[in-house]
């Protein structure tokens, strides 16, 4: 038989100028249970909330009921309360009878009546109540940090600088990501190398920073605070501790394999590092084009290195750590535009190529060492046409979305063109310029008094003909057909989530949207965290976005994770789902549902029937587990269930608003 | 229908998620906003939280009308709750039409918690349609009925519901 | 492999030379054909911009013919603007039950839509058939450079005809290097020949083909294979035409044979341009293929001559052949005329029934 | 001589009759954005006073009368380049039969010896149920004046078998006939439904 005691607030008037406050406490005593009801002038104030404390201990209450406003404003207020009494702060129902009673309603005996039934709802709801508590949730504080790009390694930098020990995992051989391949960067022209390559020295020397290359993400589990993360750190055949980084090995292999960094314009070998700058600046062995891992020919990096650090017996390693919080960076890759558009060639014509490929071209330390030539013949292009929109706002054959970088490196490719090959012309076919950005309309107008003929319109059909490229516009300004016979084409194409990201998601519990990016818990207020808690975005991994936007939102969430470890614990939620092990049946329908993850199948060993049996049941881990109910609806056994929103509960309030 | 008692008002629950409708109701009361003081808004923490059997508890212990209430498609605080209520709702609306019901009885709305118009127009609408259809008189016997008659269909099974309750069902 | 067959009507006119070609190659790989009874014309282009119903009554009703007289059939047509129409009808009635009714109510009859309906380039580009089709071969086509040409009705819209890449279809592409011929990669194959409006626009129309030369010439193409008796047309008979413009231009003339793909195949297998109808072309076709079947001593024949019969013709014509430098005239009747058509037929003769029947018609 | 639109002088009747194209062709002119994709790929552009974009602008715009007036979608050659790479998936060639057709309902025909060669195509259908390229082509020559075109082919054909004295046609002439028929007075009364105010559906 549970205790309850009843209090009314006339907030001033703004209840009791529409309810009839005395009714509703002479009506509260009636119900079952309910040892003591009375009212307030102002229940939330000190002495209103004194009253209440001295009738705990004056009537032995067990649980209270307070209708007044809504829970929204001051249940934790009335729990905190609690927590001084010998009370339970989850025994306390609130009854709304101000926002959603008093203050909609003009009709007092409607009012009143109104309010009556809704205390009757907290009645007897808090009379199934039972005691919650919160658990505390140790944080671990060492953050990892997914993809070694410009986003990964600022928010890295920014954590280690903070005091936090981080670890980066980098799937390709060196960090520097997309960043460090582009030539010069908007508006400034900053050379990106320039301002890349040292942030990369910084994170590989940084006492704070552990650096995996070649590695990914294997299994996470655990939640915030306690991640429980797999690294695969792939095989690299050349022992890092004892490599010099010498380089002897590369300028020896006899193989050469086209070169990814340079995006097949130039060529690297079997035992390469990526580019000149790369960190870790050592190298690593191309299992799949290496002679000796092919075909056990060759072996001549083996011989020749000073210090023995080749290992082709090298395996991939598997570790498994424990990290706090987590920050993906796992950028974005270039849309396929040749398996997408059969009518600029396909990928046919090698001197149709991509922004990216440009930026190698044009690059000093490239494969022309800065030399604009084109890829099929090596001579340098007279008329160049850049196509923007490739793959971005074209829901047909690529993705609806704007792509945001692609107006401003558009730009940047007609500018370093024409500043190049100042003979040269250049034409810039587009939809609309989007220049939002400090400097960058100016950079956009200066680019046009530069000699770049900007036409509006998308180009049909590119096509070669007597060496040439033709490409088929509309200049949709005059309303008439252009054609370009140009030397090269760039296409400035569309920006796409990682390979990674699905996998990477579903992994981590973090949303994708219909393209694949990975969601932010809010779209304005809440940018860089994500729905599952000590999991934060940076970067293009998000949507596309610029270096500039790239680094601020790792800042960001390098400073969320900062946050997170400032605290030694967390409180967890105490109004979570529970399973009832004695009725579940182990059909994995709340696992499923479960949009946190939160739920595993547990395999248990107990006594039914008087044998023992060993089968799986569900289990929520209170860490992850968000209390939104979801679980509960999916079971069909009824084992699962929300503590402080139980089918009981909710189904006493139903029936007290009907038979009461 | 039969001789309405003059003085009756028809008893409306509305089931709404803490973090959309409930806080748009609030919004109302802050505005100031006047609806029929018929409605009873009982809070979940989601709209996925609604079990279909609340539903057809509230039928059968007497209310005329219910309302289910969650946040906008793809603004559920709790991800993907809602996706879960509609369609598990949708289903469920179905079966209690085949009973019989009245589909203007039972209403799904998705409002969110600046939607204070919104909310303050839907109680109007929907008190409006159940005061005008009467009292709920189908009963516990009715709905049970049409429900076994429905999960020969099929759509009880569904739903979890038709069987023995009280444990609820789920719509995956 | 057995299909109800819409000839289109053309079949017996302009397009005569695809349906003996096709004919030759489907006799030697055992196609068999079984014409629709009572077929009527598919309305094409001028159905369509007529009314949007009779656009898709009149192949639906040769479509719910085949349906009724030859079921389990699958249909195919040589024609690629047939093969367009009836595909537009049958996606129409898949569309769903309220589009099927309104079909069976203009058609007056059952119409389900369980037959596919085939152009011929895709019958004879299925993996067995080409494989049979190979088999048959003799003298091969020794490297000619042909532009495969697929038009419009092909590929368009890709959703409705379920073709391949509409941007670069490569079925015919496979076919002719099956043949021995070199597939050249060229940037026209699917732009439009202008269809009817070489009669009804032929102002504007000629410079579509005159482009579709002119890439086709720039890539080195020594022939274009077409898929569609039009599309043929358009090419071969204005060829002369657009020489004699570029000419008074001071241009260079092309020198490019138009064929059906079917007839560079059946030339493959040891076919006479006779019995394949390559001597009804308007601008000279026999003498390159001929040369083109010829085996030079550089390479050798592709497959075992001995099975053929015919493989012997092919070199003993080959000395015959008209120079390569063709001249810019109107090129010269050919030697032998078909037999259907009437012997040495006087210009009035073919004119004057036509012009009759135009004349009662337009009385109506 | 650049005219002004005067955009407010857009009637209901004019947008009514812009929806009904939009619903003809299974289209939402909103989905354009003028990318001018399609008209740079247009083969028949060079004879067009407007291109396939811009008439989709007077849409827009509701300038219906001018849309339905303008030259483009009788030249068009329904080649289908431009639905197939537009980025929007707006099936521009649709809107040109379905524009064609509608201007053909209210008696306009901008390029006559078009709408010659289809009226004669399908009269020759309803008489055959077969097309009968000599007649065609020489219906054509009578009705559209150039009687030289295309004269000195017709002995060729004559001499390649391509064209004869036998005529071709279907057993079952009235099938066919009526076919036509029942489609053509649909047709026609639809254009009696938009003469007598605003137009519904066309399809």
């Amino acid at each position: 038989m549970s205790r309850i005691g009843v209090f009314i607030c006339h907030c001033g008037s703004n209840i009791a100028g529409t309810v009839d406050v005395a009714r509703v406490v002479e009506a509260a005593r009636s119900f079952p249970n309910v040892v003591v009801a009375d009212d307030n002038k102002y229940t939330c104030s000190d002495p209103g909330q004194q009253s209440i404390k001295e009738a705990i201990v004056e009537y032995n209450l067990d649980r209270i009921v307070i209708a007044s406003c809504s829970p929204r404003m001051h249940e934790l207020t009335f729990r905190k309360m609690l927590k001084d009494t010998s009370i339970n702060p989850y025994m306390l129902e609130i009854a709304n009878i101000r926002e959603q009673c008093s203050w909609v309603h003009k009709d007092i005996e409607a009012g009143t009546v109104k309010a009556i039934d809704l205390v009757k709802m907290a009645t007897a709801k808090v009379d199934k109540d039972t005691p919650l508590f919160t658990t505390t949730i140790p944080i671990n504080k060492r953050a990892l940090v997914i993809g070694g790009g410009i986003a990964g390694m600022q928010a890295a930098l920014d954590i280690a600088d903070a005091g936090y020990p981080v670890t980066i995992v980098e799937a390709e051989p060196s960090l520097g990501g997309k960043m460090v391949m582009l030539d010069k960067t908007f508006p400034t022209m900053d050379c990106s190398a320039c301002i890349c390559t040292p942030k990369m020295a910084d994170v590989g020397s940084h006492p704070n920073i552990t650096v995996k290359t070649l590695s990914e993400v294997e299994q996470v589990s655990g939640y915030v605070g306690n991640f429980e993360v797999t690294i695969r750190e792939k095989a690299k055949y050349v022992d890092y501790a004892t490599c010099t980084g010498c380089g002897l090995c590369e300028t020896k292999c006899p193989t050469k394999v086209a070169s990814e960094f340079d995006q097949g314009l130039g060529q690297r070998k079997a035992i390469y590092k990526p580019f000149a700058q790369a960190v870790p600046s050592k190298p690593t062995i191309d299992a799949a084009h290496c002679r000796k891992l092919t075909s056990d020919k060759c072996g001549v990096c083996e011989k020749l290195c000073p210090t023995k650090a080749i290992n082709f017996a090298d395996e991939d390693k598997l570790t498994t750590e424990t990290y706090g919080a987590i920050v993906v960076a796992i950028g974005y890759k270039l849309i396929d535009w040749g398996a997408l558009y059969g009518e600029y060639g396909g990928g046919r014509y090698s001197d149709v190529i991509s922004g990216l490929q440009f930026e190698r071209l044009v690059n000093a330390s490239g494969p022309t060492e800065g030399h604009i030539t084109r890829p099929s013949d090596g001579t340098e292009p007279k008329t160049v046409a850049i196509i923007k929109c490739v793959g971005s706002r074209d829901p047909e054959k690529g993705r609806s979305y704007c792509s945001r970088a692609c107006c401003m490196y558009g730009a940047k490719h007609a500018h370093q063109y024409l500043d190049k090959v100042p003979d040269g012309r250049c034409y810039v076919f587009y939809m609309d310029v989007r220049t939002p950005g400090k400097g960058y309309d100016e950079f956009y107008m200066n680019t046009q008094h530069d000699g770049a003929v900007y036409l509006r319109g998308r180009v049909s059909k590119i096509f070669e003909q007597g060496g040439k490229l033709i490409c088929k516009g509309e200049d949709t300004l005059i309303g008439k057909q252009v054609e370009v016979a140009a030397d090269m084409v760039v296409l400035e194409t569309a920006m796409v989530p990682a390979d990674a990201a699905d996998r990477l998601g579903s992994m981590l519990g973090v949303t994708r949207d219909k393209d694949l990016w990975l969601s932010e818990a809010h779209p304005k207020l809440r940018p860089v965290e994500t729905n599952s808690g000590g999991i934060y975005l940076a970067g293009t991994c998000q949507g596309p976005k610029d270096i500039p936007d790239s680094v601020a939102q790792a800042s960001a969430a390098a400073m969320k994770v900062a946050i997170l470890f400032s605290k030694d614990e967390l409180e967890s939620n105490a109004m979570i789902a529970g399973s009832d092990a004695s009725l579940c049946n182990g059909c994995g329908a709340c696992v499923n549902i479960c949009p946190y993850s939160a739920i595993t199948l547990e395999e248990v060993t107990r006594r039914e029937n008087s044998r023992m049996v060993t089968r799986q049941v569900s289990r929520v881990n209170p860490g992850l587990c968000q209390g939104c109910g979801a679980c509960t609806v999916a079971c069909k056994p009824g084992a699962m269930d929300l503590k402080g929103f139980s089918d009981e509960q909710i189904m006493k309030e139903v029936e007290a608003l009907c038979q009461w | 229908m039969s001789v309405v008692d003059e003085k009756w008002e028809p008893t409306v629950l509305a089931f709404c998620c803490h973090w959309c409708t409930y806080s748009g109701a609030d919004l109302a009361g802050l505005n100031r906003m006047n609806y029929p003081a018929n409605i009873r808004v009982l809070r979940v923490p989601c709209s996925g939280r609604v079990n279909p059997q609340y539903v057809l508890t509230a039928f059968n212990k007497g209310c005329d009308g219910v309302l289910v209430c969650g946040c906008h498609p793809g603004d559920c605080h709790y991800v993907s709750g809602n996706y879960y209520a509609k369609r598990r709702m949708m289903a469920f609306k179905r079966l209690l039409e085949y009973t019989g019901l009245e589909p203007e009885r039972f209403q799904v709305r998705w409002i969110s918690g600046s939607e204070a118009g919104k909310f303050r127009d839907t109680v109007v609408d929907f008190c409006e349609k159940v005061r005008a259809l009467g009292p709920y008189t189908g009963g516990a016997v009715s709905l049970s009925e049409g429900l076994g008659a429905g999960a020969e269909l099929g759509v009880g099974a569904e739903l979890g519901v038709g069987a023995e309750l009280p444990q609820g069902g789920d719509a995956q | 492999m057995k299909y109800a067959y819409f000839p289109g009507c053309s079949a017996n006119s302009t397009g005569i030379s695809f349906t003996l070609s096709a004919d030759y190659v489907g006799g030697r790989i055992g196609l068999e054909l079984e014409e629709i009874p009572d077929w009527c014309c598919c309305g094409t282009s001028a159905a369509l911009v007529t009314s949007a119903d009779l656009s898709l009554a009149l192949p639906a009703r040769s479509l719910a013919l085949a349906e009724q007289h030859l079921p389990g059939l699958d249909v195919a047509t040589p024609c690629a603007g047939c093969f367009a129409s009836l595909k537009g009808a049958q996606h129409y009635v898949r569309r769903g039950t309220e589009q099927r009714a309104h079909v069976e109510q203009l058609i007056e009859m059952p119409y389900a839509a369980t037959a596919e309906v085939y152009s011929f380039l895709e019958v004879m580009a299925q993996p067995e058939v080409s494989e049979q089709i190979a088999s048959q071969l003799t003298t091969g086509l020794n490297g000619l450079k042909v532009a495969s040409y697929y038009g419009c009705a092909l590929v368009r819209p890709a959703d409705v005809t379920q073709f391949e890449d509409p941007e670069n279809p490569q079925s015919m592409d496979r076919l002719m290097e099956l043949a021995g011929a070199e597939a050249i990669s060229w940037a026209y194959k699917t732009e439009c020949c202008g269809a009817s409006h070489q009669i009804s626009e032929p102002k504007g129309a000629r410079l579509l083909v005159e482009r579709i030369f002119a890439d086709a010439a720039a890539n080195g193409a020594e022939a274009i294979a077409c898929a569609c008796p039009l599309c043929l047309l358009n090419l071969d008979l204005r060829e002369a035409e657009i020489n004699a413009t570029r000419q008074a231009r001071g241009e260079q003339p092309f020198d490019i044979p138009i064929y059906y793909f079917t007839e560079l195949l059946g030339a493959a297998m040891g076919g006479s341009a006779k019995q394949l109808g390559i001597d009804r072309h308007f601008w000279p076709a026999e003498a390159l293929v001929q040369r083109a079947v010829s085996p030079s001593p550089a390479e050798p024949v592709l497959d075992d001559a001995g099975l053929k019969p015919d493989s012997a013709d092919a070199p003993a014509a080959a000395p015959t052949a008209a120079p390569m430098a063709a001249p810019m005239a109107t090129p010269e009747q050919p030697a032998e005329p078909a037999a259907e058509a009437p012997a040495a037929a006087p210009a009035e003769a073919a004119a004057t029934p036509a012009t009759a029947v135009a004349k009662e018609v337009a009385d109506e | 001589m650049v005219q002004i639109l005067d955009l407010s002088a857009a009637t209901q009747a004019d947008l009514g009759s812009v929806a009904a194209i939009a619903k003809s062709a299974g289209v939402d002119f909103d989905d354009c954005y003028q990318c001018g994709k399609c008209s740079a790929g247009c083969p028949m552009a060079h004879e067009m006073d407007f291109l396939p974009r811009q008439v989709i602008r007077l849409l827009q715009l509701g300038q219906y009368q001018e849309a339905l007036g303008a030259h483009t979608p009788w030249v068009c050659a329904n080649c289908m380049v431009c639905s197939a790479r537009c980025p929007q998936g707006v099936d521009i060639a649709a809107i040109m039969l379905s524009l064609r057709r509608a201007a053909k309902r209210a008696g306009l025909r901008p390029e006559k010896e078009t709408d010659i060669f289809d009226d004669i195509f399908v009269g020759n259908i309803r008489r055959f149920g077969k097309s009968n390229e000599a007649v065609l082509a020489g219906m054509f020559n009578l009705k559209s004046g150039h009687l030289m075109q295309d004269v000195l082919n017709a002995p060729k054909m004559a001499v390649r078998g391509m064209i004869g004295p036998k005529l071709h046609s279907v057993h079952d002439k009235d099938a066919v006939r009526q076919l036509v028929d029942k489609c053509l007075a649909a047709e026609k009364a639809k254009g009696q439904a938009a003469q007598s105010g605003g137009e519904v559906s066309p399809s």
